[in-house]
């Protein structure tokens, strides 16, 4: 359909997300504070659902997007898990008013 | 509005939903899409939306799809001057914590405001209690729309319409 | 502190070490069901061959793993359930939850309530679409799972009792267990044998889907479980 | 020539967004504290996400995949401010300090050094 293939910026724009995820992992490791930890990774997980859906649309495979999407939820899950740990500081069952 | 209702309501958003998930769609993606839709639908509105449904009927989505356009128009202007910030070697910031009190008493029209002004650059949501909002920003000038209450008129005019949907 | 530097810089440079040559695999992986795959080449020829005849399912990998490899399968079902039964045992089932100082945040709360059965309805998906797509049981017990914690962030206590009693939480958790063994069963009248399936294809695809089903909904509320005695057991 | 104008547009989005995210990788590693940094990753995050699935989408054209695109972004337009307001609100709860400007000119800092704040 597409006279003109777009694959080659793909994979370029896949390289380049993956070295924004790694520079990233320096304020996952320098800190200094617990918030700022859970913050690169949060940002590395949005990094990560763009590279798969990339990756799906690179290599032709529409099963990826599904990977992303269960990424993308899971990544989310964690975020506001590690956010209520932090606020309460513990994890519970369930909450009451 | 009744548990029925809300019921017919959740069922058929998560079906469409269950749709767009199983394009292209054949039969059996049907059989399978509605008794799970209107099973999910069911256990929501039981137990999920007890005392209140989420308030958001067909002239909402609508006009939450028409926000999104008109936010996303706010937004890139606004992100340039955040990457002006960012890119700036001297790196000019004046961070500020404001407390905004909105005249939204929604819960879907504070939710919207809560992740617009998040979205919008130079200012971040960081509490939400009531009709308090506390609000981070990058510098005070960032935070002009907000204060002068044309965030909480956009909002309403696009979301909270003459007439609720519920 | 030196000491801890070093070992955070030799923690980064293994970390890098490993993924390089992961993200490098990743990329040279044979496209799924390429004939010319090392996996594909030897025994598998036989299963590519007629699995989807004798499998039962549209896709070979659930086919292999539900019916060839049924018994392994059940095996790897019956280790999740038994995971849970050992850590409930160490840490206890958390079920008299008491009152958390901090609120949710009402954003966060309204957001849960709106994603959460549309994170429902895509584990379903995901679950009953196993035998066409590559996924299936599991993949959909991991979103069922992490949709339960989500809304454990923001139910109150009464309404999560209400809604699944602490009885009934067990009898979901070995949801997965008991459906395997009555499917297993059921091969005996249906085909002869233990985990014999039907020759009538629809017969097959029902079979196959509550087998998923079983997986997904076992697994979900196993995953949860972990997490909330995990939980428990860290508020002393 | 349709064509040509589709695969533009396509190119442009991925890589507006691909500079977002730059953007906010940078913001992340210079910014001076915790809610500074929220700011730059939360927006460029989204928007970059946004921009580039969006060029995607678009590439796709409205089958299957490219309507699934859609709800992918969908889910990342709630999901990612809703995120950062979670994790900003944990740490304004649990009572991490604002840098302000003030503080950078009394001790004499650097911007973006963070080390002596934990």
């Amino acid at each position: 359909m597409n006279e003109w293939s777009l694959i080659p910026l793909f994979w370029g724009t896949l390289i380049f997300l993956l070295i924004n995820a790694f520079a990233c992992l320096w304020r996952g490791l320098a800190g200094p504070t617990l918030p700022d930890r859970i913050l690169a990774a949060n940002v590395i997980g949005t990094k990560t659902m763009v590279v798969l859906v990339l990756l799906g649309l690179a290599r032709e495979q529409g099963i990826w997007l599904d990977v992303a999407l269960v990424y993308g939820l899971l990544s989310f899950t964690v975020t506001l898990v590690a956010g209520r740990l932090l606020e309460t500081g513990r994890l519970k069952g369930a909450w009451k008013q | 509005m009744s548990a029925v209702h809300r019921w017919v309501q959740l069922s058929t958003a998560l079906f469409v939903f269950w749709l767009v998930l199983s394009m292209p769609l054949d039969l059996s993606d049907l059989l399978w899409g509605l008794p799970a839709a209107v099973a999910a639908g069911g256990l929501a509105g039981a137990f999920l939306w007890r005392e209140a449904s989420p308030g958001i009927g067909a002239r909402r989505v609508a006009g939450l799809v028409f926000y999104t356009f008109d936010l996303v128009r706010q937004i890139v202007p606004a992100a340039l001057q955040v990457a002006r910030v960012v890119l700036d070697p001297a790196l000019p910031l004046d961070p500020k914590m404001i407390v905004h009190r909105t005249p939204l008493d929604d819960d879907l029209e504070r939710v919207t405001l809560a992740n617009t002004i998040t979205l919008t650059p130079g200012t971040h949501c960081v509490d939400l209690d009531g009709d308090r909002v506390t609000v981070h920003c990058l510098s005070p000038s960032f935070a002009a729309s907000l204060i002068d209450g044309s965030l909480d008129k956009r909002i309403s005019t696009s979301i909270g319409g003459v007439e609720r949907d519920e | 502190m030196n000491r801890r530097r070093a070992g955070r810089i030799l923690t980064a440079v293994l970390i890098a070490a490993l993924a390089v040559p992961l993200m490098y695999g990743m990329v040279q992986l044979p496209a799924p069901g390429h004939a010319d795959a090392p996996a594909h080449t030897n025994v598998s020829a036989g299963y590519i061959e007629r699995g989807a005849e004798l499998g039962g399912s549209e896709n070979l990998v659930t086919g292999v793993l539900l019916n060839f490899r049924a018994l392994d399968t059940f095996g790897e079902v019956l280790v999740i359930f038994t995971a849970w039964l050992a850590v409930a045992a160490v840490a206890g089932t958390a079920s008299n939850a008491e009152r958390d100082p901090v609120p949710p945040s009402p954003v966060v709360d309204y957001v849960i309530r709106l994603l959460g059965p549309f994170i429902a309805i895509f584990a379903l998906f995901v679950i009953v679409n196993g035998h066409v797509l590559p996924g299936g049981g599991f993949q959909g017990g991991v979103l069922l799972g992490a949709m339960l914690i989500l809304l454990s962030l923001v139910m109150d206590a009464e309404t999560v009792a209400r809604a699944v009693s602490a009885r009934s939480w067990i009898w979901l958790r070995a949801t997965g267990v008991l459906v395997f063994a009555m499917v297993a069963v059921m091969g005996l009248p249906l085909a002869g044998y233990l985990f014999g399936l039907p020759d009538e294809p629809g017969l097959r695809q029902v079979l196959t889907v509550a087998l998923e089903l079983g997986i997904g909904i076992g697994g979900g509320a196993v995953l949860a479980g972990l997490f909330f005695a995990i939980a428990g057991a860290d508020r002393s | 020539m349709i064509d040509a104008a589709h695969a533009l547009l396509v190119c442009f989005l991925v890589i507006a967004g691909a500079a977002f995210f730059f953007i906010g990788t940078l913001g992340l590693l210079r910014f001076p504290d915790f809610y500074t940094r929220i700011h730059a990753v939360t927006k460029c995050d989204a928007l970059g996400a946004g921009l580039v699935l969006l060029g995607l989408a678009i590439w796709r054209g409205p089958d299957g995949e490219g309507v699934r695109i859609l709800a992918l972004i969908a889910l990342l337009l709630i999901s990612s401010p809703t995120a950062g307001h979670a994790l900003a609100r944990a740490a304004f709860r649990t009572g991490l300090k604002p840098w302000t400007r003030n503080d950078g000119e009394r001790d004499g800092e650097i911007p973006g050094d963070a080390s002596e704040r934990d």
